[in-house]
């Protein structure tokens, strides 16, 4: 495949420009920390533990579309596909710190957690409580006996959810810890790859893919997945990549979950409703009870072509702040 | 050819080490696409130009002081695995000049012995993880062993060393960073940090020997 | 460029299966109509008017994605990129008219008008009282001497959204139909195209692109537009379509607009952010005020990478109906 | 050789009007390809799939219930504007045997002009605009001026007359349906719906001249 057509400006300002966007969108409810590349949101509750989410960017709308009312107070942004630096989560930190101390969620990847735990080192200093929560979602990363070694995909979503009403509810910051790790700990996913994103800095390609093949559980930054094979039907796709992710936690018959069909970039909505399809059916097979289902870009790897399936195990404390009202750019829910 | 290197000295080594990861951006970028996520190049020119910035604008008051410096700039600017790792070398690194006037035999060894330090204690990664610690490790095991050979003869020897490191990786499955899934398809790559470390030394030893 | 690796079953089931992904997601808020490629509200009020709206598949989430609280009671869904045949229009409207009549919007495609007229005939015979909208808000298509002319592309969006909230509140058809040809009426679109959708049947693209050109106003199944040219600047193409747009209606300063930025399908949202901030750039230099701006996936041309750029000049009733809390697959605000 | 049909032969020959739509299909997509969104042979395949299945499903009670049994297959299989078109033109032709037991030269006729008729007043288009009514038009008017000759000379005019209104419509700048907006791009092509229209009545003539 040739070198990806953009609309962009000069790429080395992209991250820049995508927030100001973000803002100007946001009709007042966003505000730029300064002149940094991080997003905060206006109007800060007074007495409430802050949530502080961020990562690479590159992914958009995960991380700053997840910043508005019941979901997280702040997102630094790093470069494209590089963790945000020590100074800037720390400045965000500070920016959303109401005295109760902040939970920071992100996506487990050697810098995000080296420059976030920097972070957390440095506001410890400055009298700042943070409690850390990394995303590992991702089963086919590495095996369940070395599952903190997963990266963390799609599963950021439900993550942010849960964690983002519990702390608009829950007065004490190692109340909304206990819940964030809840969610995290009861939530699976698994990606495939039909075509590459690339780098606007580089106009680069992050992998190369054969006309006719595809890659399972390839991750969000395009890393190696599970298996390279030549494409089949969606519904044998589908069905392969839902039975690993039931495998893995194990879910049951009887379970009750939530479902997210996430659309990596490129993908047609036609293709991921077509999967949605499939999940439910296999569900419904396997005898586990859908609580809700969502299907859209959440995080993205560029025009990355292809999908990820994430699953949730639901309990009552899960229920009450998944479904909670929420507005972000990237999720609005009443 | 340098015995010893003046603050002023080392600051000028590292505008020059800065110049040589500028230079070879493109390069490090292909590694990356390789095994990694394709973005180590710019992320390296984002905090080699900050230090090249920071040295101009840095006081050279002290070696440690211009080390730290050096630093700082990488962890400020770089973001990535790379900017925390290399962030981390360079400050952790400085502090074993903390007593010295000049950069010499003695604190060059110091220098990557305590930057290894810092690096494993900040990354949990081991020798043989398929990082720059497998540059860095042997280089500064080289550098202690030609402490009395004098500061040319050591960088030399750590310049070797990483270099040998890096084609090590070649051989090595990564199991940390974003290489770490790619199992056996990463092996016959070298690791893209590991290549910059050897880089940095590269450059070292070339003002040091010139 | 190569055929387009897509996630699919059988290509001649596409409409069928996306449709029952997207009752599946909705959770019992959608059903289909029988065996019929058709969506409609579970839960219909009983005293309301009737909103259809419809037209070609391949443009998800559009338009079945828009049925809901405050949008659509119903959609038939043709095939791709093909009008649903008059019996699939009649039916859906059978099941959604209340006895109050049924407003229908749409685009403006020759394929569309037919099928919905000789549907609304048939309706009238078995005496269900229509009205029809058609949606022609692209600018590129014809001359403004020439508007009925025009194509309907995104500005669908703000005709729906408009209509849905005066049909869930005003009584009477015909209020309905003044209030939407209203909201039809101030929206204008433009899009610009840097890479084809293709039809999943045939697998072939709907058109080619050279290597580094773009084509401004193409439409939403790669109709030709006004220019095609080398690519440039994000920033100048924005501007470009923008002051196209605002030149139209015309727009002008001290107007209070709506701004939708919509991603013809593969486009990432990185740049969807970056032509956001540019638009309102350009609109602030203009003196036109922002009351809201919407950037996503509305509709699209299968994986086509492109955006348009849609604005709706506002008045006190267009804000109401436009603000009503909705909920829908495609769009949820509270 | 068929100077008239029976209401079993029309049946038999709008199926052999079927499978020859169904053989060009890909010829009508890439018609469509040039100028249109690409789709016009899988719609026509839809609604001829539609018809083939009609007419074994028919009773050839009479010439008229059978082409309007064609028409609603049409009409309720095809979808998009060719749905409507040749749907209403078969429904709307259909009329012009309601009085006759045979298919004969007259109704042959009759059926072309009721047909684009029908299809004018649905799609509102006029004949130079690029569409299937460039093809049916001069087949009406060529099939009206040879009634005097026979079924076999009716259909035979009318097939060339379409097909000469092909190549008119190569010349003709679109200016109804997906293709207006190409301008003088649509120069060259012909009209696919067009094409249809004359692979309709090339079929019917090899069946009636057999
Ligand atoms: N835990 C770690 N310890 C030491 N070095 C590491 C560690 N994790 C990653 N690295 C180094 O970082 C390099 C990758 O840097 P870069 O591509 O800039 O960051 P990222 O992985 O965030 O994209 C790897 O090649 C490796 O040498
Ligand atoms: N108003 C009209 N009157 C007559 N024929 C029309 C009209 N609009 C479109 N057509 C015919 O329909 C054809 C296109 O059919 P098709 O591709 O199946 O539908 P769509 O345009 O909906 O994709 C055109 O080539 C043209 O001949
Ligand atoms: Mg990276
Ligand atoms: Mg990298
Ligand atoms: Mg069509
Ligand atoms: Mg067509």
């Amino acid at each position: 495949m040739g070198k990806p057509k953009k609309l962009l400006n000069n790429p080395v300002n992209v991250v820049t420009e995508l927030i100001d966007g973000l803002v100007a969108a946001s009709g007042g409810d966003l505000r730029r920390l300064d002149d940094r590349n991080a997003v905060v949101r206006t109007k800060l509750a007074e007495d409430k533990v802050a949530l502080l989410i961020g990562g690479g960017s590159g992914h958009e709308p995960m991380f700053p579309g997840f910043v508005g009312p019941n979901l997280a107070d702040g997102a630094p942004c790093g470069e494209v596909f590089a963790a945000p630096t020590p100074d800037l989560v720390l400045d965000t930190l500070a920016a959303v710190d109401r005295g109760r101390g902040v939970l920071m969620v992100y996506g487990n990847y050697a810098g995000d957690n080296m420059n976030f735990d920097i972070a957390a080192e440095l506001a410890e200093e400055a009298g700042i409580v943070t409690r850390t929560v990394r995303v590992w979602d991702d089963v086919a990363a590495a095996p369940l006996d070395r599952i903190t070694d997963r990266r963390g995909i799609a599963g950021d979503f439900f993550v942010i959810k849960v964690a983002g009403g519990a702390a608009a509810e829950l007065k004490d910051l190692d109340d909304v810890y206990r819940v964030a790790v809840k969610a995290r700990d009861n939530t699976r996913s698994m990606g495939v790859a039909l075509a590459a994103g690339s780098i606007p800095e580089t106009g680069e390609r992050t992998f190369e893919l054969p006309e006719d093949e595809i890659e399972i559980g390839m991750g969000a930054h395009g890393e190696p997945g599970i298996a390279r094979r030549k494409i089949t039907d969606a519904d044998a796709i589908a069905e392969e990549m839902t039975d690993r992710i039931l495998a893995d936690l194990p879910f049951s018959s009887g379970d009750e979950v939530a479902v997210l069909v996430n659309n990596l970039g490129a993908t047609t909505c036609m293709e991921m409703l077509i999967v949605t399809r499939k999940v439910h059916q296999v569900l419904a097979q396997r005898g586990i009870s859908v609580h809700r289902t969502d299907v859209g870009s959440f995080l993205t790897c560029q025009e990355m072509a292809g999908l990820s399936i994430t699953l949730m195990k639901l309990d009552d404390e899960l229920k009450r702040y998944l479904d909670m009202p929420a507005h972000s750019f990237a999720y609005s829910r009443s | 050819m340098h015995d010893t290197l003046t603050p002023a000295e080392a600051r000028d080594m590292l505008s020059a080490v800065a110049r040589h990861i500028v230079a070879n951006v493109d390069m490090l970028t292909q590694v990356d696409q390789a095994i990694g996520d394709g973005d180590h190049g710019i992320g390296m020119r984002r905090g080699f130009s900050a230090v090249e910035e920071a040295m101009a604008a840095t006081e050279p008051v002290s070696v440690a002081t211009v080390f730290k410096a050096a630093g700082t700039a990488i962890m400020a600017k770089t973001g990535g695995a790379a900017g925390a790792i290399f962030g981390t070398m360079f400050r952790s690194g400085s502090t074993a000049f903390d007593e010295r006037t000049v950069l010499d035999a003695e604190g060059f060894a110091g220098f990557l012995v305590k930057g290894l330090e810092g690096v494993e204690k900040r990354g949990a990664a081991q020798p043989g993880q398929k990082t720059m610690i497998d540059a860095l490790a042997p280089a500064a095991a080289a550098s202690e062993a030609a402490i009395a050979r004098g500061l040319v003869d050591v960088v030399t020897e750590a310049t070797k060393a990483a270099k040998g490191g890096v084609e090590a990786t070649k051989d090595m499955i990564a199991t940390t960073g974003k290489a770490r899934t790619l199992g056996e398809r990463s092996l016959g790559h070298p690791d893209p940090g590991a290549v910059s470390m050897s880089l940095i030394l590269e450059a070292m030893r070339d003002y040091i020997a010139a």
